[in-house]
């Protein structure tokens, strides 16, 4: 399963490119707690090279965009981040996570994805009830008792903005949902494990912009208490909710700053030009 | 006006074509109902057949239908989901993927005989199971294997990759995804295949004739423990299904009534299989109404 | 220690039951390629029998006309083993089904899928599910009770031969190669109907240009399965067919194919013996043809994706 | 309690009910008939005939089960070689079969059964020279009006090759020799349905098929009728056998003295269409020596 968006494009062409400059904001310098960090992460689709060069890392507590044109390789950045590409394509380098590499064989993925979760660019709700889509992960790997059950899908749904819609339809199908309820249930649905850190790739894309709204709301009151990377096409939505952001170009982190600095005063030419909307 | 005309000429071709395919198979339908529907009776739904007095019934051949197609059921279906999940989920794209595939189409496409004439010289004669039910399930389950794995595939794969990336994203292996997700989704259209498939196994003859054997001794239904030979649940006994039934009769019967009997039994194996088709439409968009909410 | 970092390094739940359901899938469909590895090695085993241990020669067996297997050919001191007859029987019948079905099969499906969407999915595709399924003995007995005694009437003789096994085969193959080509015409991507009308297309040029052009792939594996379904029949053309191991000479005399020899001789002749290994000898040709039709439907799909 | 574990636990407790229901099948299995199975396999002709007399001979010997099932000849009588099977039946002396290492296989004539040619009615034919059976047959000669009859092609109909039928017909029938390729059918009564039905038409089936739907011809002037068999006139005919490997052992003995019986030969044998093994005026060796049955 490839994704579409991403051009491939073989290794050479990335190299007789002339490397341009690259300006990477160093989280070492100041007092961030790091959630996350990568280290020579290289994301390989068969021959073909995706990410070459995206040694980024990751503040606790912020949101941290990620921007770039289609098939940049943001989004294979983050996909990597919580080993989604494991099947598809061959990650080598280090991702750094509570002092673990967690690109490494013998790591767990799957309690792994439980500390680091991730919500797609299309809502996808499972065909069974809301109640059902959000304590199911839960169920399958402990014992609750249905007290605590209702507790955990009360509180998620009140963090993802959807409780006062859906609360007295909870034994109704997910698929019933509108795109904007279904993509904040899959939210709530990734909330109710207590991840660490959430992994969002392109959330709000399928979505109107009310909803979309309603998305980004949602996030900024999640700050509180999770680690947030976001892709997004919408350089609006990336100012508007984002401490950092990273740009991405052609398989490369190009720039990587706060966002306010990234808008305003980018350091390399690229970001200006994407920024400006010269490309992309 | 050449395209328009065109157009109209094409459309009424069309109507007439799908019209006639239409007359055909309803013909078809109308004519084994009609030749067999007259001597359908209580008494021939459930009463043994004679082998050379006329008045014989297909009841035991009936009964031999269905426990068969059960015992097949329940060999094949566990092996089928099993190939199918670990084809669509497991497999990565290869060489040797691609050659299983083909084996397990090759088997589809096998006539059946040969299927029958394996399970003589293994299960009956090698195993020493003899001309017994057991044979013959093992044989159908043989025969409805190919198809089956290849029906569930279907169904597993119309389910979008979507639903198992969710499920990764939350921490689930692929098998818990796959059986707590997709399966369910996928529910509805697994039950339309396997009863579509069991209509295959109701109606096949020529793998069962070596190895379910072709007669239908009488059975005790007053006796329901398996362990005795004339028990209908016994599996070493020999069972002469429907599908076997029409075939001897048509090519060795020798009862005044044949024809009658023969047309009977068709018309009863066609009206099995009618409802088999539209339970499986029903069963399908009910279960599939069902596990989706709630 | 940090209860999360642990937790990561700890073989977790999901895992072990991974690997479990990964063994078990990985064993039914081991199981299933034993099975087919199994009857393959069988089939083989007793087909190649008859050029190794009767030491027939392959071009006698494959081009040889004559097909009596207990008498001996007083010249060549062989038994008359040639099978052309009944290849040349079994090509027939599925062709000609073939070519029969498919402008059917193709004027349904676009009546069921463009011409009339609503009457096609209610009446349509119910009748065609409903003969996929059909016994092919109740198939048979149809031919002999029907189509028989119509072809004696039409065409004089005795009524079976090729054309009735034709029929037969044609009813047969109708439905699976409808359903497969409604299938494909579904499968056609809205926007070309669309894009094809807005440009002012009539429906049928918008049939005929834009959907069967991009369909035809998937309409030739329909057929072609059509064709491995029909090869691969016996019980109801062997009812038809007349059963005559002669080389075909006209479209309604008596002929036979290589499933309906097979099926009527093998209870008759003793294992291991001559007689029998031939016949196993057939078996395995289907098997090969099956194999061919196979790489012929694999051809077309992986060249339809390439477009 | 969580849902996953209450699925399981129902689980548990089905499977539980189902072992404990499987073990007390097992314990009061029905211990009082040691159960002998006797299983007869081959000829289609004679299946009937075991079939009935089995079923009579398990009524009356209860824990006795005869097994019968058809195959064909050459299946019967390797099954039998091989041990793979207690009796094999024969339409053919088993040194007349290829492939039959004869000398192991002790013979059990059980009854006699007459071949008739069997005519198109609108022939108008009755009478048959063995020279005009042979010429029809090897296609010397190719219409009817060379034989005085009307001008109309001869449609030859043969059973299957290797068919006991056949081989019995071209033995007694044609005097050994082999008949032409012609149009092949399995079954006597589809045989029959074509000859009343096709202008021309010959083939043949024993006395048992025949009916005023065709016509049976005199050969040599001799009708073919059960009498005739038994006096040896009419010389188109063959044993029924029954082959068992080696000396049979006490069940099968009982069951092959059964159907020795009076009971058997006069009452089940000529009612299903064949001629009593004790009527026979006359015996006739494999290669036709007649001697008087005394």
């Amino acid at each position: 399963m490839t994704n579409p968006n991403i051009d491939l494009k073989p290794l050479s062409e990335f190299i007789v490119d002339e490397a341009p400059e690259r300006y990477i904001y160093d989280m070492n310098s100041g007092k961030h707690e790091v959630a996350i960090a990568t280290k020579g992460l290289q994301v390989r689709y068969g021959d073909k090279l995706a990410l070459s060069e995206g040694d980024l890392s990751f503040e606790r507590y912020k949101i941290t965009s990620l921007i770039g044109a289609s098939g940049s390789g943001k989004s294979t950045f983050l996909r990597s981040l919580n080993r989604m590409n494991d099947d598809v394509a061959t990650v080598s380098g280090k991702i750094m996570y509570r002092g673990l590499d967690i690109n490494s064989a013998d790591i767990d993925v799957y309690e792994m994805r439980r500390h680091i979760g991730m919500v797609f660019q299309r809502p996808n709700p499972f065909a069974k009830s809301i109640y059902d889509n959000i304590t199911f992960a839960l169920t399958q790997r402990g014992r609750y008792t249905k007290e605590q059950l209702d507790e955990i899908v009360e509180t998620s749904l009140k963090q993802a903005a959807l409780w006062d819609q859906v609360k007295d339809e909870l034994n109704k199908s997910a698929l019933a949902l509108s795109g904007g309820q279904a993509q904040r249930l899959v939210i709530a649905r990734a909330l109710a494990l207590k991840p660490d850190i959430l992994l969002l790739d392109e959330p709000s894309s399928a979505l109107d912009p009310i909803s979309s709204a309603q998305v980004e709301d949602t996030l900024l009151e999640l700050k509180k208490d999770y680690t947030i990377i976001i892709v997004t096409h919408n350089m609006q939505q990336a100012a508007r909710i984002s401490d950092y952001t990273a740009f991405f170009h052609m398989g490369r982190a190009i720039e990587y700053d706060l966002t306010r600095k990234i808008f305003t005063r980018p350091k390399v030419a690229l970001t200006n030009d994407y920024i400006s909307g010269n490309f992309g | 006006m050449n395209a328009k005309l065109a157009d109209k000429i094409a459309t009424t071709v069309i109507y007439v074509i799908a019209g006639m395919v239409a007359l055909v198979l309803f013909s078809m339908l109308g004519f084994i109902l009609v030749q067999g529907l007259p001597h359908l009776s209580w008494h021939f739904l459930t009463s043994p057949a004679l082998s050379f007095e006329a008045g014989g019934g297909i009841g035991i051949q009936l009964f031999n239908s269905f426990y068969l197609l059960v015992l097949a059921m329940v060999i094949s279906f566990p092996i089928a989901l099993g190939a199918a999940i670990y084809l669509n989920e497991y497999a990565k794209k290869s060489v040797w993927t691609n050659i299983i595939r083909t084996a397990i189409e090759i088997l589809s496409s096998l006539p059946s005989v040969v299927v029958g004439l394996f399970g003589f010289l293994l299960f009956v004669v090698q195993f020493k199971f003899g001309f017994s039910i057991l044979s013959g399930a093992i044989a159908l389950s043989i025969f409805n294997l190919p198809l089956l794995t290849r029906s569930i595939e279907t169904s597993l794969a119309q389910i979008p990759y979507l639903q198992r990336e969710a499920g990764a994203a939350l921490g689930l292996s692929r098998w818990e995804t796959v059986l707590h997700v997709v399966l369910p989704a996928a529910v509805p259209s697994i039950v339309t295949g396997v009863v579509l498939s069991a209509g295959r196994v109701f109606g096949e003859a020529a793998a069962l004739i070596f190895t379910a054997g072709q007669s239908a001794p009488a059975l005790n239904f007053m006796d329901w423990n398996p362990f005795n030979i004339s028990s209908p649940l016994s599996p070493m006994r020999p069972a002469e299904t429907l599908a076997v039934h029409i075939w001897k009769i048509n090519s060795e019967g020798i009862m005044p009534d044949l024809n009658l009997v023969s047309a009977g039994a068709s018309a009863v194996l066609i009206i099995v299989v009618l409802i088999f088709n539209f339970s499986a439409r029903k069963l399908g968009m009910k279960l599939f109404k069902k596990l989706t909410s709630s | 220690m940090d209860s999360i970092t642990e937790k990561i390094k700890r073989q977790s739940e999901s895992t072990r039951k991974d690997r479990f359901g990964r063994t078990l899938s990985w064993t039914a469909l081991t199981f299933i390629v034993l099975v087919v590895a199994l009857i393959f090695a069988f089939v083989l085993s007793r087909g190649l029998n008859t050029f190794i241990a009767n030491k027939v020669s392959v071009t006698d067996f494959l081009f040889g006309t004559t097909w009596n297997p207990s008498v001996v050919n007083p010249k060549t001191h062989q038994p008359f083993v040639g099978a052309l007859p009944m290849i040349m029987g079994s090509f027939l019948v599925t062709f000609l089904s073939a070519i029969v079905a498919t402008p059917f099969a193709i004027g349904t499906a676009l009546f069921m899928t463009e011409i009339a969407k609503k009457r096609g999915a209610k009446i349509m595709q119910p009748i065609v599910e409903l003969l996929v399924g059909i016994p092919s003995v109740v198939y048979g007995f149809i031919g002999l009770t029907v189509i028989v005694p119509f072809m004696r009437g039409v065409v004089g003789g005795s009524g079976f031969g090729i054309l009735s096994g034709t029929i037969v085969l044609f009813v047969m193959i109708l439905p699976t190669v409808t359903s497969m080509t409604v299938d494909t015409l579904k499968s056609v991507p809205r926007h070309y109907r669309e894009s094809a009308l807005a440009i002012g297309a009539t429906r049928w040029q918008m049939i005929y240009k834009v959907i069967l052009r991009a369909a035809t792939p998937g309409i030739l594996t329909a057929v072609v399965f059509g064709m491995a379904r029909a090869f691969g029949e016996a019980l109801a053309v062997q009812m038809v067919i007349g059963n005559a191991a002669l080389m075909p000479t006209g479209l309604t005399t008596p002929a036979s194919t290589l499933t309906s020899v097979l099926t009527m001789g093998i209870g008759n002749t003793v294992m291991g013996s001559l007689q029998n290994n031939v016949l196993w000898t057939l078996a395995m040709i289907l098997l090969l043809m099956s194999l061919v039709f196979n790489l012929i439907i694999r051809m077309i799909g992986s060249k339809g994706e390439l477009k | 309690m969580p849902k996953m574990h209450r699925g399981r636990t129902i689980f548990a407790g089905i499977l539980v009910v189902l072992a404990l229901l499987i073990g007390t099948a097992y314990l009061t299995r029905d211990k009082t008939s040691s159960s002998v199975s006797i299983t007869a396999v081959g000829s289609t002709a004679l299946q009937p005939l075991v079939e009935a007399a089995g079923e009579d001979y398990a009524r009356d010997n209860a824990g006795v089960f005869v097994n019968v099932q058809g195959g064909g000849t050459g299946t019967g009588l390797s099954q039998v070689a091989q041990g793979a099977v207690d009796l094999g039946n024969s339409d053919l002396f088993a040194a007349e079969k290829k492939g039959i290492k004869a000398q192991d296989l002790v013979d059990h004539q059980v009854a006699v059964v007459g071949i008739t040619p069997i005519l198109n009615k609108g022939l108008n034919i009755h009478d048959l020279t063995s020279k005009q059976l042979q010429d029809i047959f090897t296609g010397k000669v190719t219409n009817w009006k060379e034989l005085n009859g009307p001008d109309q092609e001869i449609v030859v109909i043969n059973r299957a090759a290797g068919s006991g039928t056949r081989a019995a017909f071209e033995k007694w029938g044609l005097d050994g020799a082999k008949s032409l390729e012609a149009q092949e059918q399995d079954s006597s009564g589809m045989v029959r349905s074509i000859v009343s039905s096709t202008p021309g038409a010959i083939s043949y089936v024993a006395f048992a098929y025949g009916n005023s739907s065709v016509t049976s011809p005199a050969i040599n002037g001799v009708a073919a009728k059960d009498e005739n068999v038994k006096n040896g006139t009419y010389p188109i005919w063959s044993y029924e056998h029954i082959y068992t490997k080696g000396k049979p052992n006490q069940a099968v003995q009982g069951f092959l003295d059964y159907l020795m019986s009076h009971q058997v030969q006069s009452k089940l044998v000529p009612k299903l269409g064949y001629i009593s093994i004790h009527d026979m005026d006359i015996k006739r060796s494999m290669d036709g020596q007649i001697t008087a049955n005394s």
